[in-house]
Parts: C-alpha cells; structure tokens; sequence
C-alpha cells in the first residue's frame, strides 16, 4: 500500500518533471526540473533495494553532469534567444506524434502481455542470475548492496569497469582540449 | 507506526531545532573569538556579555524587508536558499551522536556516501542564486563557488575513500565502531587524509581562507549579494550548518566520534562516564573553533592558488594517500 | 493498480522514454536537446534496476553504473563541443548547425 | 704417425696466413720464410711419419680426421650402400714416398724461390708464396688421402693452383691464357676422373682405396678371353684423368705452355706435384689396374707414345724451358710405360728419381734465366759456364742423370722401366715393339738433354753485350730492398751467377739427382751391391691388396741379357750425347745444316706436329662453331617463339584494351552516372538536421515494434 502511494507519487512528479523539462522556456529551468527529476528517479532506485545506485545517481548525475549543463547554459544563452530559428524542413511535430503511437504500441505490448497471467515474473525465471543478491547478514558493518555490487564491479566485469575508467579519461583529454581555446 | 513515523519525526524535529539553535551561537561564538583575536570585545550590549545577541539577530533578519530584484527570475531566486539550506539539513539525519539507534536518524549503509551526494547538491543554492539574481557579481561569484565546490569535492571524496578502504564501510556508525574496535581515532592511522579533508572542508564551506565567493572587497558580498531578509538568512544558515557538517564528518571520520579519547585504554575509563553524545558535541565544536581561528588568522588565496591547490596538489596527494592506503592494505 | 510490479516500472520507462525522445525531436537549443538524451538514460536506468530488482540479479544495477559512467563522458565531450562551437557560431541553435550535409 | 693430417694441413695454414695477412701486411722476407718453415715443418714431419712407418710391420696406417659427409643411402651395383665419406689420411710405402718428395722438393724450391721471386712487389710475394703453399697443401692432401674424395680435393686444388701459379703474372696475356689452358684441360681429364669415381662407388659401394683395392682383387682379372668389364672402364676413365693430369696424349698441350709461369712453379708443377699426381693415382689403384690388362695395354702404349712424341718435339725446341717441359712430358711417357708394363715400382721409382733431377734442370734454368736478364732462348746464350759455374756443374748432372748413365739415379730407374717393358707380353702390341720405341726415345732423351747443355753452357756467348760501366746516374735501386737485384731489370751486368738462395738448393738436388738411383739397383748387381731393387720391395705393400699375398714376382732373364740390355741403353745413351757434342759443341753448323736437309720432319717438329693447330682446328673450332649454331637456333627458334608470343600478346592486349575502353568502362561510367543522377535525388534526405536523421530512427523504431505488435 505504502509502496504504491509511493509509486504512483513518483511516477506522475517524474513524468511531470520530465514534460517540464523538455517544455521550459528557460533553458535553466530545464536544468533544475531536471536535477529534481534525477533526485527522484534516486529515491526510486531506492525503493528497488539499489541503495548505491542511487547514491550515485545523486552524486554523479545531480550532483556533477547537471551542474555542468548549468554551467554551460549560464555560459551560452546569455546573449540571445537560442531557439529563434526555426528550419523550415523540421518534422518535430510528425516526429512526436510518431513518438506518441510508438508509445501506445509499447504500452499496448506490455499490458497484453501481463493481462492473462501472472504480473510479476518468478525468480529466475529469465535463467539462472548468474550474479544474484546475497542474503545480507545481520550487524552494523553490513552494506549488502554496496559490497556485493563492488564484488561484482571489481571480478565479473573487472575488464569493462577499466575501460569506462579508459573512456572517461578520454573524454576528460578531448573535454580539456575542446574546451580550451589556445592548447 | 510509533517506530517508523513517530519517533523519527520527533527525532527530526529536535535535530532540525538543535542545529538552527546552534548556528544562532555558532554566529555569535564567531564574533566574540574573532573579536577576541583582534583583541575586541566583540558584542557586549545584548545581555551579559552580548549572549543574546543570538536571539537578537535572528529577530532583526526575520523583521527586515525582503526584497527581490526587478529583473530576477522571481522562482528561481526564492528557490535558491531553500536548495542550499536542505541539504546541509538533510546530511543530519544520518550522523550519529551516540552508539545506540536512539542517538540517530537512521544509519543507512552508504551513509558516507549520502553525506557526499548531499553535500554535493548543496552547491545548487550557490550557482541559481547568483543566476537568478540577474546581476553581475553575484554570478561570477556564483561561478566560483561552484567550480571551487566541484573540484574540492574530488580531493575531499577521493580521501574519503582511502579511508573507507580502512575501514571497510560506508555506515558511519560502522566507522566509528571500527575506530572503537581498532583502538585508534583514524586521525593517527591516516593524518594526511585528516589534512586533506580538513583543507576541502573549508573550501567547500567557503571559509576562509577560501572564501573568494563571499569576498565582500572583490564582489561586494559574493552570490547573496541581492538576498536580504530572511532569503539572506537561509543562505547564512547553509553555510554555518555546513560548516557543523564538516566538523561532524571530520569528527566521526577521523576523531572516534562519539567516542572518548583512547577507548581501550583502562587508565583512560573515567572519560567513558561523560556522555558519549557531549563527547561529540564538544568534539564538533572544537572544530567549529579551528574554523573562527583560521578565518582570523590566515589571508585570503587568489582565485588562480585557490584552483591550482585542489587540482595540483590536493589531488594527486588524494589518490597517492589511496594509492598508500591500498597498498598498505593488502600488504598488511 | 495497487500491486506495484515490475510492468509499471516498464510503463514509467517508456513513458519517460518518449518523453526523452520528443525533447529531442521538438527542442532546438542542443543543451536541451542533450538533457533529453540524459532523460532517456534514466529511463533505461530504470527499466535495468527494476528488472535487477526482479530477477534478483546485479548485473542490471553494474550496466546502470557503466550507463552512468559513459553519460558522464557524453555530457563532458558533448559539452565541450558546444562551447567550442558556441565560440565560433555564436548559436546554439541545432537548425543553424547544418553544414554537414550535401 | 699420428699427426700424418698435419702435413698438408701446415702448407694450408701458411697459405691461409700468407694470403690473409701477408699480402697486406708481410715483407718478402717474411713471407718466404714463413712459407718456407711451414714446408720445413711438414718435411720434418714426413720424415719422422716414415721412419715410424718404417718401425711398423703393417706398413700401413690410417687416420681418420673427421666425418665429411654422412651416411647417406645411394644405389649401387649391389642394391643400396651407404655412402659415407671421412677426411681420413693413409701412410703406406708410396705415400709416405710422395709425401717426402713433396714436402723435400717443395721445400727446396720454396727456398730456392725467396731468391727468385724477389723482385716482385711486396704483395705478390706473399700471393706467390701463398699460392705455393696452397699448391702443396692440395698436392699433400691428394697424396695422402685415403679415398678417392679427399684425393679429389686435392686433385681439383693442385689443377687450381696450377692456374692460380701459371697466370702469376697474370698482367701478360700470354700466362693468363696459358694458365686457362692448362685448367681447361685439365677439367676434360677431371670429368673422367669424376666418372671413373662414380663407377667405383656405383661398382665397390665405397670409396675407400683399400676397401676398394680388397674388392677389387676378389673379381676376375678382365683378360681379352673375358671381356671389356666394369673395372676396365672404372680403369680407363680414372686414366683419362691421369692424361689431364700428368700431360699425356692427347691432353699435354697444357703443359708446355705452362711454362709462362715462374720458373719455380715450373719445378714444382713438374718435379713435385700435379703431374705425378697421374702418375701416382695409377699406382695408388695399381690392383684396379692389374685385374684390367687391356687398359694397361692402352696405358702403355699411350706412354710410349707420348714419351717419344714430346722427345723429339723437344729435338729442336729452342726456349730452355720449353725443352725441359717436354723432356717432363717425355719422362711421364716412361712412367705410364712402367705401369703399363705392371711395372708400378719402377714407375714410383722413376717418379722419384725425375723428380730430383727435373726439379734440378728447371731450377738450374730458372738460375740461367734470372742470370741471363729473362732471356729464355737458348740461342742467345753459350759459353755461360764460366759465368755461372755451380749451375753449369748441377745442371749438367741432372742432364747425366736424365740420359741414363750410371751410376747416376736416372740410368737405375729408367733401366728398370725398359728392362720390365722388354719382358712383357702384351695383349695386343708385339713384343719389344713398346721397348724399342723406349730405347729411341732415351737416345732422343740423351741428345736433347745434352743439346740444350751445350748451347747453353758451351760454345760462344751469343746473348746480347752489356755495358760494363756503372749504373746509370740517378738510378735509384733501394726499392729493391737489398743490394742483390744487380741481374735484374734497368742495369744488367752480364751473365751471373745466382744468390745463395738458389745455389744451395741445386747443390742439394744436384746430390740428390746423382745418389737417389742407389735404392733400387738392379737385381743384376746382387754380387757388388747387397741392397738390390730396395725401393720395389718397399713399395710392394702398395701395389698389392691386402687380402691377396701375392709373391713378387721375379723378373729375371739371364745375367747376360739384363747386362746386354743395360750396356744397350748406356750406349744408346752415350750416342745421344756424342751427336750432341758433335752437332753443337764441334761443329756448330752442322745442326743448322741438318736442320735444312730435313726442313720438312723439322717444321712438324717445330710446330710440335701441328697438335694446338689441330686441336684448335677440331676441338676449339668445333665448339665455337656448335655454339654459333647454338646461338643461331637460340637467335632464330627461341627468340622467335619468345617474339611470336610476345606479339600475340601484344596483339590479344590490343583487344583486350578496346573492350575494356568501350565496354568495361562503359559499364562503370553507366554505373557511375547512375549513382550521380540517383544522388540528385536522394540527397535531399541529408538535410543536415540531426533531428530529421532522428525522425527516421525513430521510425525504424516504430517499424520493428509494430512488426512485433502485428506478429504477436
């Protein structure tokens, strides 16, 4: 009961937030329905036993991604309207309509799946979770999530973990070096 | 019900009060230990020795006319304080004063974590409230404040870590149990992760002497500088509770928190009939003390030492100490 | 409607997913544009912990990880490339920036 | 006896270190010396190697260095054998003989060439001494080995280094050609040489001499009764190669002409090495030889021959060096006579003795020569004993020993041969008919040996005057080195005599040329000399095979005719030298007079029976002319076909490129300008718009999920 009033509390500030920041006028206004939608989709994450997730999801996205879109749109739109022209070859209209009807399909696809049978999955049942949750001792030092996550991060997908550690550090060169105006 | 709704509501609202009552001394604390050092009085009218001077601040900031800029963005520019003052609060619920569960919110297992991200959403008041008030300085100063938050948070986190590697937790009252279990405040087993930390925590509060967004002779007043009332005093607020957050951190992180000094000695055990929470009350304001007597005692950085300190030197120590810490640790 | 199961956390995604998807069709300033890409993330990110949180399995929850990792590179490099562009151009407008074409 | 390897190998080190090092580096002192003490050492070794095999009752001994090449399967007469191949040496009776001939002439003639050579410049003098020691090098390994592939090694090596030291001066025309020469045919005989080897390993299934004479002795003797068998031809192939080698008919037009080397080269091609090598090969497989008479007839028969050919080409021969080339050529005939006969002692015995007093006569020209300022034509000297007395004395006892009068070696040795040739009964020649031809070809030895004596030492001096002042103002003659380049080049004295370098070693052979016939006096002289045919008896373990204790046999006849037919010689010989003396000395006219009443025999001879004429004529023309055919045919059928195709191809390509111009291209342009038209239209969807790309994305996505939608 708690967790549907929960749900059905986040799911409409989230749609709502996300309508808002794709209709604000102001580009900072976008940010900051933006950064509140992120911080909700956290407490989400937290609703669904992701505790460092959403942690990160607070740190990484709110707390530095958006700081930077902030950052870039105070540096921008400062001198004129950034959306005055308009091509006349857009299909922005066709195109959301067009998102609307794949929306409905997905819709129609999910609920006509779920109508006849049970509504939630069993365990297991897409196969064996090759890295399942461990029952979480008793105790202060305990931090399931985070440890098992670590585990997981660090042995199964140690090699992709080092190369997104890779990609950020190019990214952070090409960022340095775009963003520099004499190297 | 009583357990999950009640008791942490109340428990909320003796916090919240507590925290705001202490930054009203906090403030005054500040003016007389400054004074001091200037070899002042400091403030003297209000009650004896100017001790309601706390109450009488208060009353004047809420009394003032609150005035909002004609071309600012009017929501924004309200919202601004509020989104630096919740986070600081926030970050309360999760410190431990004393070992039992009735000494805290809650202790979650990412609390470390939490205080991070929190703390880090708190530069979001700083950087609207610059914008939104549609002026020159307070955006520049607002600017700064950001980009100096942003990039002391990465030396700050990135010690934070060698010492959770020690510790092995993100809960904080699971460090401070490890502190209790280790014999040792962590301020002996990592001293320059306790430097590091100290020195971030003072810029990410924009104490001096890092102080360059508020610098009142370059900006006149930094990013509050259209704020006045109480929108002004929320941004005061922010700042003094973020600087009990700092302590608080400091305190559980490096110091045994709650705990007395050298727990396991039994020579020592008289110190254990103190209260634990006094013990890290006192704690907290011995540093609240180390903040007042830096700020009257150091200059302030210029703009360019100030970044060139977090990137070049805080952060390469930042990930060497890790670099130690880890080495250490599976060496030991 | 009162039993919360992994199908509305499908539902909350798409929604949010198209939601993303028309920001990126409608808007013209390209930060905007960009924060409608970051909407779409989330939408995945989602979908991914709901069904870890289902089949009781973390690798939803790494891919949430590694998606946040390669975002944050995203927003950097993308960022970069619209200050650079905005030095030049002036505009941040996406229907000015056409030359890469025929 | 144990280092019986080291012998060939010390010349080698001193050529490899002269030929490195020296000819950058040496003097030509130094060059010499240390040539010469590498040819000191192996003599020294020789020597004891023979005295210890002296000691053996074996007389026979084998060392094996290293393996050479590994067994490998090949086919034989017998099925599979397995050839294999080892750098082994063997000393037994003959080579233990070669071997002290070798190195004890060689050395003398090293000694006697530090003074002969130098005037050379200081590169060539090592290159010449280099070339020397390699020479014998070759010629020791060739001796020594025990099969027929290190025997080819050196084989191959002395026919090498005889082109190497023939073209020494290499500047003039005439010793380049001269030295191709001689290696050119002497490939002709080596490629019979290589097929006789083939055989005997195709035949035996080894290599080795012994194994192979073992063999050998256990098949029939190939009488005419039995036929013309394997061992006749193996024989007679391996005789090819010893005409090449040791100059006979029809391959010893070589020879002569090497004498455009250096006149120690000439004494050791001649005395020492490379031309016994024949000799000696022969000898080596005497048992092969034995157990093929018809070959030993042809044998035989082409040694008469030649030995008579090259005497009376030598009658009117008027360069010193040329007369002594064909009296070598002559003195092989007799040699080859003797194996022929199955006289291979006698022929070692002669072998030996030549090769004292041949190595005496040329060294004793080489000295005239070097005294006369390089003049070579007997013509224009005379007289000259009195200018260079020690030559005069050694050289005329080499000439006594080679005419064959006692008690000097050549008279022992050549006895022997012509008392064993008048013994044998030949297969298909009469009898006598060989020894008769031998005894006219000793009278001929005799006179042209005494010929050349007495126009080079007696009579009048009819060289050319020299000035008896000093020499020529600001002539510089330190380059030289030393004061003793007097008889050399810009300031001639006359006639002198040669340095000590040179004397002492004609005095040696001179010693040698006249005592050397002591081991092997005849039989005959049983009652007034004990150690009667000494060097045959020594020598016998060679000739025979191991298995087989075949009894010497005794040639006897009765005392009187071995002493009628040596007094016979002795007075054919003494004529000889008594027309000589007559003809040259007395009355000097009178050989140009009988020179013009018999003008005819006397051009042949002259032109040396027209043979080089002949052989050009048919052997050089022939190929020449078959390879203009050749060329012709190449010229005309080859390169034609290679045209023909090449225009075919030039005349397909030519097709080949219209269709590619018109059609193949056409193609691609038609395509090309389809895609060009094509794009004019289809380039309108890449407006540049991100979101329009987008648009279709999101299309694509909407396609896939109502395709999901609709299937479901």
């Amino acid at each position: 009961m708690a967790e549907a009033i929960v749900f059905w509390t986040l799911a409409v500030l989230i749609l709502g937030l996300g309508i808002m920041v794709i209709s604000a006028r102001s580009a900072v206004h976008s940010v900051l329905f933006l950064v509140v939608n992120f911080l909700l989709v956290a407490v989400l994450y937290v609703m669904l036993n992701a505790e460092f997730v959403a942690v990160i999801q607070v740190l990484v996205y709110a707390g530095g991604i958006v700081v930077l879109y902030l950052f870039v749109v105070m540096l921008v739109s400062l001198k004129k309207a950034p959306e005055r022209y308009a091509d006349p070859r857009r299909v922005a209209w066709t195109g959301t309509l067009l998102a609307g009807a794949v929306l409905l399909e997905v819709v129609a696809i999910v609920v006509a799946s779920s109508g006849g049978g049970e509504p939630a999955a069993t365990e297991g049942a897409l196969g064996a979770a090759d890295t399942p949750f461990a029952e979480c001792g008793a105790g202060p030092l305990v931090s399931c999530n985070t440890e098992q996550l670590g585990w997981v991060l660090y042995t199964s997908y140690l090699i992709p973990f080092e190369v997104a550690s890779m990609l950020l550090l190019v990214a952070m060169i090409g960022a340095i070096v775009l963003a520099k105006r004499h190297l | 019900m009583m357990d999950t709704v009640v008791v942490p509501l109340l428990k909320i609202a003796v916090l919240l009060n507590a925290v705001l009552v202490a930054v009203t001394f906090l403030v005054l604390m500040e003016r007389k230990v400054i004074a001091w050092a200037q070899s002042r009085l400091g403030p003297m009218r209000v009650g004896p020795y100017g001790i309601l001077q706390a109450i009488a601040d208060p009353i004047k900031l809420i009394l003032k006319e609150d005035i909002t800029p004609a071309r600012a963005d009017k929501y924004v520019f309200t919202l601004a304080p509020i989104m630096s003052l919740v986070p600081a609060l926030v970050v309360f619920s999760v410190v431990p004063f004393g070992p039992d569960p009735f000494y805290y919110v809650s202790d979650i297992n990412v609390g470390l974590l939490f205080v991070i991200s929190v703390t880090s959403i708190g530069v979001y008041g700083i950087i609207l409230g610059g914008w939104a008030s549609n002026s020159k300085y307070p955006l520049l100063a607002s600017l700064r404040a950001s980009a100096q938050l942003i990039s002391y948070e990465i030396a700050v986190t990135m010690t934070l870590v060698s010492v959770i590697l020690t510790t092995g937790t993100l809960s904080l009252v699971g460090i401070v149990e490890a502190q209790r279990e280790g014999g040792l405040w962590f301020a002996f087993v990592q001293p320059v992760a306790l430097m590091l930390v100290f020195i971030g925590g003072l810029a990410e509060t924009n104490r001096a002497p890092f102080d360059l967004p508020e610098a009142e002779t370059e900006l006149t007043g930094g990013f509050h500088t259209e704020y006045s009332g109480m929108r002004f005093s929320l941004f005061f607020l922010a700042e003094y509770a973020n600087m009990i957050v700092i302590s608080a951190v400091v305190v559980i992180m490096f110091f045994g928190g709650w705990l007395a000094p050298f727990p396991n000695v039994p020579a020592l055990s008289f110190l254990g009939l103190v209260p634990a929470w006094i013990w890290f009350i006192g704690k907290i304001f011995l540093f609240l003390y180390v903040f007042i007597w830096i700020r009257a005692t150091l200059p302030r950085y210029r703009y360019d030492q100030l970044m060139g300190l977090g990137w070049k030197v805080l952060i390469p120590i930042a990930i060497g100490n890790l670099v130690v810490t880890g080495i250490l640790k599976v060496a030991l | 409607m009162l039993e919360i199961t992994p199908l509305h956390y499908s539902l909350l995604s798409a929604a949010l997913f198209m939601i993303g998807v028309i920001g990126v069709l409608v808007r013209r300033n390209v930060i905007i544009i960009f924060m409608s890409i970051e909407l779409i993330l989330n939408a995945v990110n989602i979908n991914l912990i709901a069904l870890s949180d289902q089949l009781q399995d973390l690798a939803g929850q790494v891919f949430v990880v590694f998606v946040i990792a390669v975002a944050a590179a995203e927003a950097a490099v993308g960022l970069g490339i619209i200050i650079a562009f905005y030095r030049n151009k002036e505009t941040v407008n996406i229907d000015e920036i056409q030359i890469m074409r025929w | 006896m144990e280092s019986i390897w080291l012998i060939p190998l010390l010349p080698g080190i001193g050529a490899a270190i002269n030929g490195l090092v020296g000819i950058r580096f040496f003097g030509k002192r130094l060059a010499g010396v240390l040539a010469s003490f590498m040819m000191g050492w192996a003599l020294w070794l020789s020597f004891w190697a023979f005295v210890e095999l002296l000691g053996t009752e074996e007389r026979f001994h084998q060392v094996t260095v290293a393996s050479w090449i590994p067994p490998i399967p090949l086919d034989t007469v017998d099925g599979v054998g397995s050839f294999t191949v080892d750098w082994s040496f063997t000393l037994d009776p003959l080579s233990a003989m070669m071997a002290l001939i070798v190195t004890g002439i060689g050395f003398l003639i090293h000694i006697y060439s530090i003074g002969y050579i130098e005037h050379e410049p200081r590169g060539g003098v090592a290159r010449f001494f280099c070339y020397l020691n390699l020479f014998c090098f070759f010629m020791l390994t060739l001796v020594l080995g025990s099969n027929f592939l290190v025997m080819f090694v050196g084989w191959e090596g002395v026919g090498l280094c005889s082109y190497l030291l023939i073209g020494y001066w290499y500047h003039k025309q005439s010793a380049s050609d001269a030295g191709k020469k001689a290696f050119i045919v002497n490939r002709i005989g080596d490629w019979g040489f290589v097929l006789g080897v083939f055989l005997v390993f195709f035949t035996f299934g080894t290599l080795d001499f012994r194994a192979v004479a073992e063999a050998a002795s256990q098949m029939p003797v190939e009488t005419a009764a039995v036929g013309f068998g394997v061992i006749s031809a193996i024989c007679l192939l391996l005789f090819i190669g010893a005409t090449g080698k040791s100059a006979q008919i029809p391959l010893y037009v070589w020879l002569p002409d090497a004498m455009e080397g250096p006149t120690p080269v000439s004494a050791l091609i001649h005395a020492a090495t490379m031309v016994t090598a024949g000799v000696y090969m022969v000898c080596r497989n005497a048992v092969l030889f034995t157990h093929a008479p018809m070959v030993m007839e042809i044998v035989a028969v082409i040694g008469v021959l030649t030995a008579l050919v090259a005497a009376t080409i030598g009658l009117v021969q008027t360069d010193i060096k040329r007369v002594l080339a064909y009296s070598t050529v002559s003195q092989l005939g007799y040699m080859f006579l003797a194996t022929g006969v199955g006289a291979f002692g006698a022929a070692a015995f002669h072998l030996m003795t030549h090769a004292f007093f041949k190595a005496l006569l040329f060294l004793g020209s080489g000295a005239v020569i070097h005294g006369m300022n390089e003049e070579q034509d007997m013509r224009r000297m005379g007289g000259l004993r009195q200018y260079m007395p020690i030559t005069a004395l050694t050289m005329a006892i080499g000439a006594v020993a080679i005419a064959g009068i006692p008690p000097l070696s050549g008279f022992f040795s050549k006895d022997e041969i012509l008392f064993r040739t008048f013994l044998h009964h030949g297969v298909f020649v009469p009898d006598r008919v060989l020894w008769g031809l031998g005894v006219v070809t000793a009278m001929l030895t005799a006179f042209y040996m005494f010929r050349l004596i007495n126009m080079t030492f007696f009579g009048a001096y009819r060289g050319p005057a020299w000035g008896h002042g000093a020499e020529e103002p600001g002539h510089d003659d330190a380059g030289h080195g030393d004061d003793h380049g007097a008889g050399h080049g810009h300031a001639w004295h006359g006639p002198h005599e040669a340095s000590r370098w040179m004397t002492i070693p004609l005095v040696v052979l001179a010693v040698g040329a006249f005592f050397a016939g002591f081991v092997g006096v005849p039989i005959a002289f049983e009652a007034v000399w004990p150690w009667t045919a000494t060097i045959e008896h020594f020598l016998h373990p060679s000739f025979v095979a191991q298995g087989a204790h075949a009894v010497e046999e005794a040639h006897h006849m009765s005392l009187l005719g071995e002493f009628g037919l040596m007094g016979l010689s002795v007075l054919v010989a003494l004529g000889g030298i008594w027309f000589a003396y007559r003809n040259y000395v007395e009355r000097p006219e009178a050989a140009e007079r009988l020179a013009e009443s018999l003008a005819g025999p006397h051009r042949v001879l002259t032109n040396k029976y027209y043979v080089d004429e002949l052989y050009d004529a048919t052997v050089v023309r022939g190929t020449m002319g078959s390879a203009g055919g050749l060329w012709t045919v190449d010229q005309r059928v080859v390169d034609g076909a290679v045209n023909g195709t090449g225009w075919t191809t030039i005349a397909a390509s030519w097709v080949s490129h219209i269709l590619d111009k018109y059609v193949v291209d056409g193609l691609v342009n038609l395509t090309a300008w389809i895609c060009g038209e094509a794009s004019y239209v289809f380039r309108r969807a890449q407006t540049g718009l991100i979101q329009n790309y987008a648009f279709v994305t999101l299309l694509g996505v909407f396609a896939f999920v109502t395709w999901f939608l609709v299937a479901r």
